[in-house]
């Protein structure tokens, strides 16, 4: 229906019907293997990270069940120990960042007003990889060889001696191939967000949100290679023999524990900032302003980028290490609250000098508040050493950390849901529906999760399967549980509201909040290739502001139509410059091959067919060289010398 | 039609405004009034516990406040920042949010910081030279006790002098464990191939329990241990005890069952004092009939749990390194007999 | 300050403004490695001294000369904030100028974040022993 | 002279300069490849210094000698060198001629071939004292050695197919040749990290 709406007064029909030619897909098996759009690839990471949030809800209903009444039989230890490792595991590498990710692939070129991500292919790749990597972990659970080691997997539990079986062989190959895929996505959205973004788009109108996924792919850079080496040198540990983490041939199982955190709690804000990001993306919308103070904003994400690095010894506080060397980390662990305090109190302000419009993804917005201010308090307690040692490891943290988790990543991302969902499937949502969704979900996490700070302070340990009949444990257990299942209701309504939008949703306007980033001025939801005219930005909300709505109407110029290929426009890094022209590549079915020669691979490692993973090795090899094999020009096109 | 629908908001709204609050209180309510019985952090029983509950209050009420004025602040933009006005408004206080946001919370940072430091401190200063010390070793899954001097162990259960601060040192068999006694002391992990000091201090007498807090496998859920605060006279005796033979058995059927111990696969693994038997694959058993539990925690310690125990320990702490013992019936009771002697 | 500044010229002042952005964060970096690492391996081969120097020294260098560096950037970021006030005609594209003040800006608070970090850290040389666990 | 620099270079134009600014997407990518392959490195040597000062007594451990250093020094005369003909084929390139482009390349592969032949002999010379499981020192000299040698190998692997595309003709000049500067960027962090290598598992022992 809305492929039929008037051309917008800058491009002519003539260009539309050639953008179409250009960037258009036909429906065939074909183009969903190739697919290179950056919409279609954000969709997919959505839908998949959902289907293993899940699969990880699932298994924490069940912990849940188990642990509703002391003494209960219904799990049996190797069964829980495997499910709250996959739950923790799941949720944290194969939920948050590829469903965060996903959002990021999804709205990232279009608030930068470029036509797809910097490198489309590569894009395609780190989906597939992660389809693939997520099946390969999953798989396990069936056949009873899931990770069971917890999801930070401390030496020397998890060496081959004390869990023998494939378990950890899952997770250290399953992690190392997922993280491929953040890897490439990361440089992706780093690269995509210096050259690709519109011109006159310089550093200080790049939308918050764009600055939180580009601060979050930096720290995947920096970050996840401590966590592959980690489970490289446990992978070699196990199977080649190697003592990386054997104190008795000159190894340090604390080794494990500084590279695991040094990855682990950056990892946190990896999956908090680009939720923060959809915080101060969304709430602009059901405000009526700007978010108060940009520049602090901007600061925050960038310092707590940053901080992030620093405080990882505060998980190893009870493990007896010279007072002096923890107060370091103890004063960044206590600092870092203070960047979360600026973005809180930004977008407090923000609300009390706007004008609220109350739906569904304002509340949302104001359940993040509320719990993920809960959380942050905890956090702060736990830069104290002395206060940790008592804590951690007890259901406090897991109360924390659920704090901050559900309030800092899953509240916004429901948030999301309902804001975007209009911009990518065309169709409103049923709010009625969402508030119920919303308040049996906001109702669910607080009963389910503030009981555990009270359990963890009555001396209650974590990841234990049962538990005796101690007073005051069995009362908050059984509270814990009945507000799961509330909050599983509520998700379930959330996933009911979408399908119910998708099949009988009123049709979307291209901008049904008034919104203030690029992505409002295209159609819902937008054609393949994003913008008729690409937008010359004069503001950080450019849909709120004339000069760059008209540079996308009456204003355009064919130098931003440019619908003789499949182009879209190179700025320069700080200021948006415009620089040149390019050339986009097409669908491709190399990404998919590619991610299934390394599915190959990892899997032969993990059963020790040690001649296919060379063989796959090959393969890999072999697709890399045809995928970036030049093509022939002629000379003059060259420029050669002779 | 609109000003309907937003008069019918607030009633709605009421329980989110009441949620976070209600539930402070409850925890207020249950911190102060539900601890009897419970290893709960904030019913201390001595120095090290006593200083980190003080230090939770103080956390607490800070806390508590910073909540309230966030609450505060944002119910009364949604009570009075609503409205379907849709200009676009501009302008950047940024003062509010520097003061509000970095200004104000670096003074509490700071302060709690500072607090944080001394107690660190005090945790830190730990028992003088010649205090008694007790060396605990963390199994998969049951912690083994002894004292340096003494050849005696124990499983389980230590005892300390009321009113002196006793050092612990602590050492792992096998993968890390975290030594957690919530009354008494913050946590402190074993660590494979080293090994790590704390202390413990009661102030009265009494039973405490404790748990490992590291996950440590299949039945981490099962590996706690009691520390017995008790006057010196009473620790000392202990201590005569550790270093002392195991009683002999009294009646015919306690010595079958001494025998059966002996001479059977249980003396493969367990050791009793001035039996023979002295295997350290296993808990020494030379006390085991006083002791609070079987299996770490797992079960009471009664007859009855005791056969089913030695028969299927599988059934009790599936995952537990005991295999099941192919005890014949009529020994069984006499094996009881003599384990529930053993005191 | 009026003529067009040459290619090495224009090379020092956009270094220098990255100093003010990144400065105070890579002097953190390093005190945090240097004293961590120093405190936590020294300890643990026994020793409070590093060859004839007591560790304590060694780690309060490590907390001193990074805090300077971090003052050092703060004072750049001022002076680029101070430049960058006044100077709407002066033929500077608006972006332009508009970027160059956010990074200032941000230079301004992150290096007294890291000041901060970095002294909070250092009091606890007051406090501890280098190797008391 | 200096106070005028200063003032130069402290200016509102010097300092609103742009920096880094007209890269392309490709110098970017690389780079962020190489900068977190970069941390691998840092974290794998960190982890040796670690697991040395951790273990405290003699290093290397388990009676096992101090590297030697002469084979490890001809080996760096050797990789070091090599990227000399990788810029000077890329700036060929960037000035259109094929020629230096494929000469270059030849003589860069050279280079790296015999270092990975150098390192081949240097552990089969080793493997008669220790493996890879004789103890954690083993484990760290191998694994890091094996590691960088694989990086070296992915290089050539990466220069081979430049050179078969430079030979096939059509593919590069002078307004075309991002892919000849993203492998040698990869060419030379493969080279900057010898050098951190070799001053911490051969040269760092011996201080």
């Amino acid at each position: 229906m809305s492929t039929t709406t008037a051309p917008s007064p800058g491009a002519g029909q003539e260009d539309l019907a050639r953008l179409e030619a250009h960037w258009g897909e036909r429906a065939s098996l074909r183009s969903w293997f190739s697919t290179v759009d950056h919409k279609r690839i954000g969709r997919r990471y959505l839908v998949t990270a959902s289907l293993f949030f899940v699969l990880a809800g699932t298994s924490a209903l069940a912990m849940r069940t188990q642990l509703a009444r002391p003494e209960s039989n219904l799990l049996s230890p190797e069964e829980y120990n495997q499910l709250f490792t996959m739950h923790g595991t799941a949720m944290i590498f194969l939920f948050a960042t590829p469903m965060l990710f996903g959002f990021g692939n999804y709205l990232v070129p279009l608030m930068i007003g470029s036509r797809d991500m910097a490198f489309p292919k590569l894009n395609a790749f780190g989906y597939w990889v992660f389809l693939f990597a997520g099946l390969f972990m999953w798989a396990s659970l069936p056949f009873g060889a899931a990770p069971n080691g917890g999801w930070f997997a401390y030496v020397p539990l998890t060496d081959d001696r004390n869990t023998p079986g494939l378990h950890m062989d899952v997770y250290t190959l399953g992690l190392l191939f997922l993280g491929i895929a953040t890897t490439a996505g990361s440089i992706n959205f780093i690269v995509t967000a210096l050259k690709l973004r519109a011109p006159g788009m310089s550093l200080n109108r790049v939308p918050l949100f764009v600055w939180a996924i580009v601060a979050t792919a930096f720290m995947v850079i920096f970050a996840l290679p401590a966590l592959n080496l980690d489970n490289a040198m446990l992978f070699l540990d196990r199977r080649f023999g190697t003592h990386f983490f054997d104190p008795e041939a000159a190894g340090n199982v604390l080794l494990w524990q500084h590279l695991f955190w040094i990855f682990g709690h950056p990892d946190v804000y990896i999956i908090v900032m680009p939720a923060l990001g959809i915080v101060s993306a969304v709430l602009p919308a059901f405000t009526r302003r700007g978010v108060v103070g940009y520049v602090l904003i901007v600061l925050a994400i960038v310092s707590i980028a940053i901080i992030s690095f620093g405080v990882w010894v505060h998980h190893m506080f009870a493990t007896g290490l010279p007072h002096l060397s923890y107060s370091f980390f103890s004063a960044a662990s206590t600092i870092i609250t203070i960047p979360s305090g600026i973005q809180i109190f930004a977008w407090l302000a923000t609300m009390m000098l706007g004008r609220l419009v109350v739906r569904v993804p304002l509340l949302f917005l104001v359940g993040f508040i509320v719990t993920f201010v809960l959380g942050g308090l905890t956090g702060a307690m736990f830069a104290l050493t002395a206060f940790d040692q008592q804590v951690t490891d007890s259901y406090f943290v897991v109360a924390h950390f659920h704090y901050v988790l559900i309030g800092g990543a899953v509240f916004p991302i429901l948030a999301a849901i309902y804001y975007w969902l209009p911009k990518m499937t065309g169709r409103m949502y049923h709010e009625g529906l969402g508030k119920w969704a919303f308040w049996l979900f906001f109702t669910g996490m607080q009963v389910a999760f503030f009981p555990m700070h009270l359990s963890g302070l009555f001396g209650m340990p974590r990841r234990v399967y049962t538990y005796r009949d101690e007073p005051g444990w069995d009362v908050w257990n059984m509270v814990s549980t009945i507000g799961a299942y509330i909050l599983a209701v509520g998700l379930l309504l959330v996933l009911i509201g979408v399908v119910h939008a998708i099949r009988r949703g009123r049709p979307a306007p291209p901008d049904p909040w008034c919104g203030d980033t690029l992505e409002w001025s295209t159609e819902s939801p937008p054609r393949p290739y994003n913008f008729p005219v690409l937008p010359q930005v004069h503001s950080l909300h450019p849909t709120w502001d004339q000069p760059s709505r008209s540079s996308m109407a009456e204003d355009a110029t064919p130098d931003r139509i440019l619908a003789d290929g499949r182009r879209t426009l190179f700025t320069s890094e700080l200021d948006g410059r415009r620089e040149r022209v390019v050339e986009m590549p097409e669908a491709s079915l190399q990404p998919l091959l590619l991610a299934l020669a390394m599915l190959v691979f990892f899997t032969a490692m993990l059963f020790a067919w040690y001649p296919f993973a060379v063989a796959a090795a090959v393969a890999v090899a072999v697709i890399i060289a045809w995928w970036l094999w030049p093509p022939r020009r002629p000379e003059e096109e060259l420029g050669v010398a002779r | 039609m609109d000003r309907a629908h937003d008069l019918e908001h607030p009633g709605r709204r009421r329980p989110s405004r009441r949620v976070g609050p209600a539930l402070v209180v409850a925890a207020v309510l249950t911190l102060a009034g539900c601890s009897g019985g419970s290893p709960s952090t904030l019913d201390p029983g001595g120095t090290g516990a006593a200083r980190i509950a003080d230090l939770w209050w103080v956390l607490f009420w800070i806390s508590a406040a910073v909540f309230a004025e966030v609450m505060v602040l944002l119910v009364w933009a949604l009570v009075f920042r609503r409205g379907r006005d849709t200009r676009v408004r501009h302008g950047q206080p940024l003062r509010f949010v520097a003061i509000a946001g970095a200004g104000v919370p670096l003074v509490i940072l700071v302060v709690v910081y500072a607090l944080g430091l001394r107690d660190l401190a005090a945790l830190g200063a730990g028992p003088g030279r010649d205090a008694p010390t007790i060396e605990v070793t963390g199994h998969k899954w049951w912690w083994e006790v002894r004292v340096p001097g003494i050849d005696g162990a124990t499983a389980n259960e230590l005892h300390i002098p009321v009113g002196e601060r006793v050092r612990v040192r602590l050492r792992t068999a096998d993968v890390l464990h975290s030594f957690w006694v919530p009354q008494l002391m913050p946590k402190t992990d074993l660590i494979a191939g080293e090994m790590r000091e704390t202390w413990l201090h009661a102030e009265r007498a009494g039973t405490y329990r404790g748990q490992c807090a590291e996950y440590c496998g299949t039945q981490h859920a099962h590996m706690a241990l009691q520390v017995i605060a008790e006057p010196r006279s009473q620790f000392e005796a202990w201590l005569a005890r550790l270093a002392a033979p195991a009683r002999q058995p009294t009646t015919e059927a306690e010595r079958r069952g001494q025998q059966a111990f002996v001479q059977g696969s249980c003396a493969g693994c367990h050791a009793i004092r001035g039996t023979g038997a002295d295997a350290r694959v296993g808990p020494d058993l030379s006390d085991v009939g006083s002791r609070w539990s079987i299996g770490a925690g797992a079960v009471p310690n009664d007859a009855g749990h005791l056969g089913g125990w030695i028969v299927n320990p599988q059934t009790v702490k599936p995952g537990s390194y005991m295999p099941p013992q192919p005890v014949d019936a009529q020994r069984l009771p006499d094996l009881i007999a003599y384990l529930r002697s053993l005191e | 300050m009026s003529a067009q500044p040459g290619p090495r010229t224009r090379l020092a002042g956009g270094l220098l403004l990255w100093y003010a952005v990144l400065g105070g964060a890579l002097a953190w970096a390093i005190h945090l490695m240097l004293a961590w690492g120093i405190d936590e391996l020294t300890c643990a081969s026994g020793s409070d001294r590093i060859g004839a120097v007591p560790l304590r020294v060694v780690v309060a260098l490590a907390v001193v000369v990074p805090a300077l560096a971090t003052v050092g950037a703060l004072l750049a970021a001022a002076l680029a904030w101070r430049r960058t006030a006044h100077t709407r005609s002066d033929g500077i594209a608006e972006g332009t100028l508009g970027r160059t003040r956010l990074l200032a800006a941000l230079g301004l608070w992150a290096n007294l974040l890291f000041l901060a970090i970095i002294l909070l850290g250092g009091v606890a040389l007051l406090v501890f022993p280098p190797c008391q666990r | 002279m200096s106070s005028r620099n200063l003032a130069a270079a402290t200016s509102t134009e010097a300092l609103t300069t742009e920096l880094p600014v007209g890269r392309s997407t490709g110098w970017w990518g690389m780079v962020m490849f190489v900068t977190t392959e970069a941390t691998l490195f840092a974290c794998l040597l960190g982890s040796y210094f670690y697991l040395r000062f951790q273990h405290g007594g003699e290093w290397p451990p388990g009676g096992i000698a101090q590297p030697k250093l002469l084979r490890p020094l001809v080996m760096t005369a050797v990789l070091l060198p090599s990227s000399l003909p990788m810029i000077w084929a890329d700036r060929g390139i960037r000035r259109g001629s094929r020629r230096r482009l494929r000469y270059g390349l030849v003589a860069t592969i050279l280079l790296g071939t015999t270092f990975l032949v150098l390192q081949a002999t240097e552990y089969a010379e080793l493997f008669h004292e220790f493996t890879l499981t004789t103890n954690a020192y083993g484990s760290l000299f191998f694994v890091i050695t094996g590691f960088h040698g694989l990086h070296v190998l992915i290089g050539l692997t990466m220069l081979s197919w430049l050179l078969a595309a430079a030979l096939r003709g059509g593919s590069f000049g002078a307004h075309r040749h991002d892919r000849v500067r993203n492998a040698a960027i990869y060419w030379h962090f493969v080279d900057a990290v010898w050098a951190a290598i070799l001053f911490t598992i051969y040269l760092s022992p011996r201080l």
